[in-house]
């Protein structure tokens, strides 16, 4: 078939895809347009006739015209779908926990490096005082202390809008440690091993200085409630930094790159649900921990039950019977 | 060299693009690209280093000054790579005389204003071109592609600058109480003071930054420069003509071709050649190209070296501005600027009372807001665990037990108190099928209300038994399976059982009951 | 049909010998009784399936299997991209030494004919063979040559391979019963599936040698009567009815199954039925034979292929919405 | 190097479903870098509008402030890239797109994931370890398009349309191989961008299989009359 001729025929199909992608694409002014059903279709013979216009050497016009509207209806057609409300709220209730229990390695592996440094500084300065000030420089930690001396403590009386600002202040810090530690993994894990450890030093190194000047009911109150949704996140960011490390030291049969984006899809979930729980965090961080309530127990109470409550999420949300 | 021979795919590049395919040979090419690089710039910069060991900083200007010499060697490898013919190392240092021939001092003088340098490297290097001509060849070549080659340099520069900084930061990171050289996050010293602060620590990582770039940096220009040339006399249609005519009649063709081999890239040795004639795109061309297709090639013909370049003629001019208005050298962009926004802070200011109470509000909002957030976080929480302990399926609502079942009315309202009593009832007046019916639907309702089992409008009879079964103990269970069997066979082979077996059917119901169950 | 006549020991001793037909196949075929009794149904259905699994399940043994069983006649076409009609149905040749046309039979001159790798061979070699399926004859030379009962292809495709192959048409794969999908067995049956074939040392194959023949093809013949007598409640008629019709204006399925589908269901369910010892069908081996008897006859909307949802999953779906029997 | 002999480009070929190959342009760091650059510039702006209006509001302006930061560091540039055309604003002023790997528009998924990993690649400082990596591979892939398994493409034709002039169709004096036919239509197609001169000269480059009295340029269009299907002499 001679080109004009291939034009003449199918012209009016290269037309009338032409017309569907405008119109989905957002172009109102067009009118008539293919119905729907057709589209696939069309879409179909248009990709059969870019391939009989290159076998058949057309002009190379022709060729990258239709490549153009091949490559735009392969982006409409394979475009996302949309988002599933339902699917998100299948992850949340049991997608997350089975996850994170699916990846136990990297999980119990982030967590030994968070939680191990952490539990030990806040041992080794209840008997050795000095090295915290090791750890931190000493001006930091004398302003930590100020911040929990009780003269100041007018925390549960602050205004609403203190609340806001520093729950967004979480919000903004908190995930951001979270994103690091995750994407620290790429770098053969060894990022995310320093954000983790340092992390757990830290906030071990503060806590046990804190409770060892004798802040202790202070601090504790303060972070019962949303510590254990912060702390575990950080874990399952480092999990998800992991993942990406695996993905490079250990591929496995795969080339690297394919099980970079393969592990890569895993733990873009893993931190997506840490990233929710950071949020969660900071919400009660920032507007239920600073609240004063008599007796203190009750806090404690409260931040028991969350560790309680997420740890049998993780262990059990999803799991089917006897599976 | 032939233009057959090309190691790229020749088409025309819309200007980022030609970029990008500069880059892609400086990566493909990169062991004789940078090995040609290392040995011209490490005894250059080694021997400066050591002479200014004293004053750093002299030493990395002049060897930033001395950037033209190194780029003639690292086009030089290019300019053969990419006509099929990579250089050795060897070969490229023999051939220093020739690269070194034409222009260099020009080049050295003009570098500081000149802000397309790598895109005009080959037009002086290559070209061989000086002066006048070589101008007005800049000016046609760079009438679209200029804009590009001077983003190039200003982006490579950059680009150094990043990995100095790059390197300055890698160094922080292991950098302890040991100092070497001065870093500039702890220096205090001001920040124009460059002079006295600039290092030999700056002065090794900016050799390493011109290293890592400067040759992306001259392919990326080189590519643009053929780029061009590609949109301006149409190369690979030339090729491909010329192998039409090859097949059509041999001969002719090969002398054809011979004709008209393509200047460029045996360049240094014979960029005296014809350049001139063939490259200007110019109207008066014409006779020139006639009369050299029966000429025999004048490689070493001083004829054609001298022979006047033409471009400033106004024709010409107006020929390339009339090509260089064709929609294929570069296309009008709709352009979409920030414009400032006047921002409308004034009118918060004017009633502070009215806003600081807003602010309140918004405040009080968002806490009311956060406590909800709370309380439906932990309220998800023990859902989701509760539904594990409860043995709920996930994704399924709790709806009401149906009232209907497969046609059945199975809601207890509907039910007789005692439901065998009814049915041995219905046993005696001959209602037989009707008796059993009532069993079945006795027992459904007993499952699905009574036990909460679900049950989806499409299950069979063999699907009520399925879930029935973790549910039931032994003894309903085999109850149950009997009464489905001899209901299946009513139901579907149209088969009665004798009267015994339902009675044995009305007496053995109360085996399905909770109770027992239970026990 | 004659209802409810069909004699107690008739019944008793047709579902006997398909238990043993079935037992017998099952020996070369471990862990597949779901793929196994689904193409019992489809030979005593009279009818011709389409197998689809990933090389390496076995498929190849299956078929071999049924035919020492059945005590039929087998052969094996591996189809390939270069492959001709004639090379499946036969050809005529001049013999220059007698003078004289000679024909030779081609493959499909067998009672149990396996068509391997169907979706690699071009276009007219499909049809060639669809049309000896659909006529149960073969047109040589113009000559028509009937090909003994009983008659029964099964194809074989591998899903994983589709790319830059001839798919079947829609109209064609019609013409097959049912579709039936080999999965990979689970684990414990896995485990007796590789102890097996270790066990034999048998180079890398299967011993199919232990398979007993159960039957003959008078017997089969036989049987295929018993099992279209077997009763159909027209309560279960209407359910199947419901699906079939369903899967025509059901949201997501782009072309729904033909009537064809219905009676390819009705026919697979009584075998199951006998198979299981009944004289009647029962909504539940409808249900159970629904993805295999429809697979093949629709195709899902492209929205919902492009988000990976398959007609095995649209059935399953049409199964819970649509009501069982009422009465 | 994967085979010496093939010829460069900058394309990067993806099969589709329905069995035809794409050509993906793949952009490389310079245009990168200097959307890079817009996107950085317009984020800057939005932040110090936010900045003033932080300012007046006080602590609810802070939290404000802070959360639009978070959003536009992390969650924004994601966004875009995820809607229909695939670009943050500075990669559409650029006419650049993410797509994925397969050529398929990037979903909201690989776009946060290379969003996140941003912060990997500007490791140590201003993004080093990304220009690195980005100058090592064939497909100018950051980290994070690694991970997240996108490519960042040309989103605007490759060529402009043009139109062979039409003329009375004269039939070759040898039958042309489709290679060939493709040729001359290419010719005939970019001739009157080439000016007259070098299409001459290239025109003459096939003087065998010219006849006499017409300019070959006309010849050789008049043949690509006849090849696209002009009803023939």
């Amino acid at each position: 078939m001679r080109q004009i001729e291939f034009e003449r025929r199918f012209g009016e199909q290269w037309a009338a895809l032409d017309q569907w992608i405008a119109v989905h694409n957002g172009n109102k002014t067009i009118k008539d347009r293919p119905p729907v059903s057709a589209v696939p279709w069309l879409y179909r013979n248009v990709c059969h006739q870019l391939a009989l216009a290159r076998e058949r050497r057309y002009s190379p016009q022709l060729t990258e015209r239709l490549h153009q509207l091949v490559l735009a209806g392969h982006h409409v057609l394979y475009a996302a779908p949309a988002p599933n409300r339902e699917g998100f709220l299948a992850f949340l209730l049991s997608g997350f926990a089975r996850e994170v229990r699916a990846e136990w390695r990297v999980v119990w592996l982030a967590s030994l490096l968070f939680f191990g440094p952490l539990l030990a500084l806040l041992m080794a300065i209840q008997i050795w005082p000095d090295f915290a000030s090791v750890v931190i420089a000493p001006q930091d930690l004398a302003q930590m202390q100020t911040m929990y001396d009780p003269e100041n403590e007018r925390l549960g009386q602050r205004p609403a809008s203190t609340n806001t600002e520093m729950f967004a202040y979480y919000v903004w810090n908190n995930t951001r440690i979270g994103f690091q530690t995750f994407a620290g993994g790429i770098l053969y894990g060894i990022g995310t091993l320093f954000f983790l450890l340092f992390n757990g030093v830290y906030i071990g190194a503060i806590l046990g200085h804190l409770h060892q000047v004798g802040l202790g009911p202070q601090i504790w109150s303060f972070v019962a409630a949303h510590s254990a949704l912060e702390l575990l996140a950080i874990a399952i960011s480092g999990a998800a930094g992991f993942k990406l490390a695996t993905a490079l030291i250990a591929p496995g049969l795969r080339s690297r790159k394919l099980a970079l984006v393969e592990e890569g899809r895993i733990a873009f979930r893993l931190i997506g649900g840490a990233a929710l729980m950071f949020f969660a965090a900071a919400v009660i961080e920032g507007f239920f921990s600073p609240l004063i309530i008599d007796p203190r127990e009750i806090k404690y109470g409260v931040g028991i039950g969350m560790w309680l409550v997420l740890l049998g999420y993780f262990c059990f949300a999803g799991r089917t019977r006897g599976a | 060299m032939e233009l057959e021979k090309i190691a790229l795919v020749l088409r025309s590049r819309q200007g980022w693009e030609a970029v990008d395919l500069g880059f892609r040979m400086a990566m493909r090419w990169a062991r004789p690209l940078w090995s040609a690089w290392f040995a011209v710039f490490l005894p250059v910069a080694g021997a400066l280093t050591l002479a200014f060991y004293e004053q750093p900083i002299i030493a990395a200007v002049l060897v930033w000054w001395l950037k033209p010499l190194y780029d003639r060697y690292l086009l030089f490898v290019l300019s053969r790579a990419v006509f099929g013919a990579t250089p050795t190392l060897r070969d490229t240092l023999g051939a220093s005389r020739q690269i070194l021939a034409s222009g260099l001092i020009w080049s050295l003088l003009t570098r500081f204003i000149d802000f397309s340098r790598s895109f005009n490297l080959p037009v002086v290097a290559l070209e061989g071109q000086r002066g006048p001509p070589a101008r007005a060849r800049r000016k046609l070549l760079g009438l679209r592609a200029g804009g590009f080659a001077i983003g190039l340099t200003i982006v490579c520069i950059h680009f150094e600058w990043v990995v100095m900084y790059g390197l300055h930061g890698l160094a922080m990171l292991f950098e302890t109480d040991v100092q070497w050289g001065a870093t500039v996050a702890d220096d205090t010293r001001p920040w124009w003071d460059t002079f006295e602060r600039w290092g030999l620590i700056d002065t090794l990582f900016y050799f390493v930054a011109i290293s890592l770039i400067e040759p992306f940096y001259v392919a990326g220009g080189f590519a643009l420069y053929l780029n061009r040339r590609v949109m301006l006399e149409a190369w690979d249609i030339e090729l491909a003509l010329k192998r039409l005519a090859a097949r059509y009649a041999p001969t002719l063709a090969m002398l054809v071709a011979f004709s008209l081999t393509w200047h460029v890239a045996p360049a240094l040795a014979q960029d005296a050649e014809a350049m001139p004639e063939t490259e200007s795109a110019g109207s008066m061309r014409l006779d020139a190209s006639e009369s050299d297709r029966d000429k025999p090639p004048c490689a070493a013909d001083d004829e054609c070296a001298d022979a006047p370049y033409e471009a400033v003629d106004t024709p010409i001019r107006r020929e390339a501005h009339r090509i260089l208005s064709e929609p294929d050298f570069g296309s009008e962009r709709e352009v979409t600027r920030w414009k400032r926004i006047e921002s409308d802070a004034e009118e918060t200011n004017d009633n502070d009372l009215q806003t600081s109470a807003f602010i309140d509000a918004v405040a009080e909002l968002f806490r009311v807001i956060a406590y909800l957030a709370i309380a439906a976080i932990v309220v998800a929480l023990l859902y989701a665990l509760l539904r594990y302990w409860l043995g709920v399926a996930p994704t399924i609502v709790t709806k009401p037990p149906p009232a209907m079942l497969f046609g059945l009315a199975i809601d207890p309202q509907s039910l007789p108190e005692d439901v065998p009593a009814a049915a041995r009832a219905m046993l005696a007046t001959g209602q037989h099928r009707e008796a059993i019916s009532l069993l079945y639907r006795g027992a459904l309702s007993n499952l699905v209300h009574t036990r909460r089992m679900r049950i989806s409008k499409g299950a069979t009879e063999g699907d009520v038994l399925r879930l029935a079964k973790p549910m039931l103990g032994e003894a309903p269970m085999s109850y149950l399976t009997i009464l489905i069997g001899i209901w299946t066979q009513i139901a579907y082979a149209a088969r009665m059982p004798d009267t015994a077996r339902i009675v044995e059917l009305c007496d053995g119901y109360s085996s399905l009951m909770p109770s027992e169950a239970n026990a | 049909m004659s209802d409810n006549t069909l004699p107690i020991e008739a019944l008793a001793r047709a579902g006997e010998v398909l238990q043993r037909l079935k037992r017998s196949v099952a020996q070369a075929f471990l862990g597949q009784d779901r793929v196994v009794e689904e193409v019992i149904a489809a030979l005593l259905g009279g009818g011709h399936v389409l197998i689809e699994g990933v090389p390496g399940l076995g498929k190849t043994l299956l078929v071999q299997a049924l035919a020492r069983a059945s005590g039929g006649r087998y052969s094996r076409v591996q189809f390939t991209p270069d492959i001709m009609p004639a090379d499946v149905t036969g050809h005529t040749l001049y013999d220059p030494s007698n003078g004289q046309f000679t024909t030779r039979k081609g493959p499909v001159f067998a009672n149990f004919v396996l068509a391997d790798e169907v979706n690699r061979a071009p276009a007219k070699t499909q049809a060639a063979l669809l049309e000896v399926m659909q006529e149960s004859q073969v047109t040589l030379d113009g000559a028509a040559h009937k090909l003994d009962p009983p008659f029964m292809v099964l194809a074989t495709q591998n899903p994983i391979e589709q790319e830059g192959t001839y798919a079947l048409p829609e109209a064609q794969l019609d013409r097959f019963l049912l579709k039936v999908v080999i999965d990979y067995p689970a684990e414990s049956e896995e485990l007796s599936v590789l102890r097996f074939a270790t066990e034999k040392r048998s180079a890398d194959r299967l011993n199919i040698d232990k398979v007993m023949p159960v039957l003959n093809p008078e017997t089969l013949a036989k049987l295929q009567a018993i099992t279209a007598s077997v009763r159909v409640d027209p309560a279960v008629e209407a359910y199947v009815l419901r699906l079939v019709r369903q899967t025509r204006d059901f949201a997501g399925i782009g072309s729904g199954a033909s009537t064809r589908g219905a009676i390819a269901l009705i026919r697979c369910a009584r075998s199951l039925a006998l198979l299981a010892g009944r004289d009647f069908v029962t909504p539940d081996d409808i249900k159970r034979l629904a993805p295999s008897a429809l697979r093949h006859r629709i195709s899902p909307v492209a929205d919902l292929v492009i988000e990976g949802r398959t007609a095995d999953m649209l059935i399953a779906e049409l199964l819970e919405k649509i009501e069982a029997p009422r009465l | 190097m994967r085979s010496l002999s093939a010829p460069l480009d900058t394309s990067h070929h993806v099969a589709t479903p329905e069995g035809v190959e794409l050509n993906l342009r793949v952009a490389g760091p310079v245009p990168r870098a200097l959307a890079w650059l817009i996107d950085l510039a317009w984020r800057l702006a939005a932040l110090l509008v936010l900045a003033f209006v932080a300012s007046v509001l006080g602590e609810v302006g802070t939290a404000v402030f802070l959360l639009s930061w978070f959003a536009l560091e992390w969650l924004v540039p994601a966004y875009f890239e995820s809607r229909s055309r695939g670009a943050t604003p500075g990669k559409r002023a650029m006419g650049l797109m993410v797509v994925r790997d397969d050529g398929a528009p990037c979903t909201l998924g690989p776009a946060l994931t290379r969003n996140l990993l941003r912060f990997a690649d500007f490791l140590p400082l201003f993004y080093f370890g990304g220009l690195t990596a980005m100058l090592c591979n064939r497909q100018f892939k950051r980290l994070g398009d690694f991970v997240a398994g996108t490519l960042v493409v040309y989103a605007d034709p490759a060529t402009v349309a043009r139109q062979i002039p039409t003329m009375e169709p004269l039939r070759p004096p040898i039958a042309l191989k489709p290679e060939e036919a493709r040729t001359v239509l290419d010719f005939a197609e970019r001739a009157a961008a080439l000016g007259p001169a070098r299409a001459e000269e290239l025109a003459s480059l096939v003087t065998p299989l010219l006849r006499d009295n017409t300019p070959p340029v006309q010849q050789l269009t008049q043949y690509a009359n006849y090849l696209v299907g002009h009803a023939a002499d």
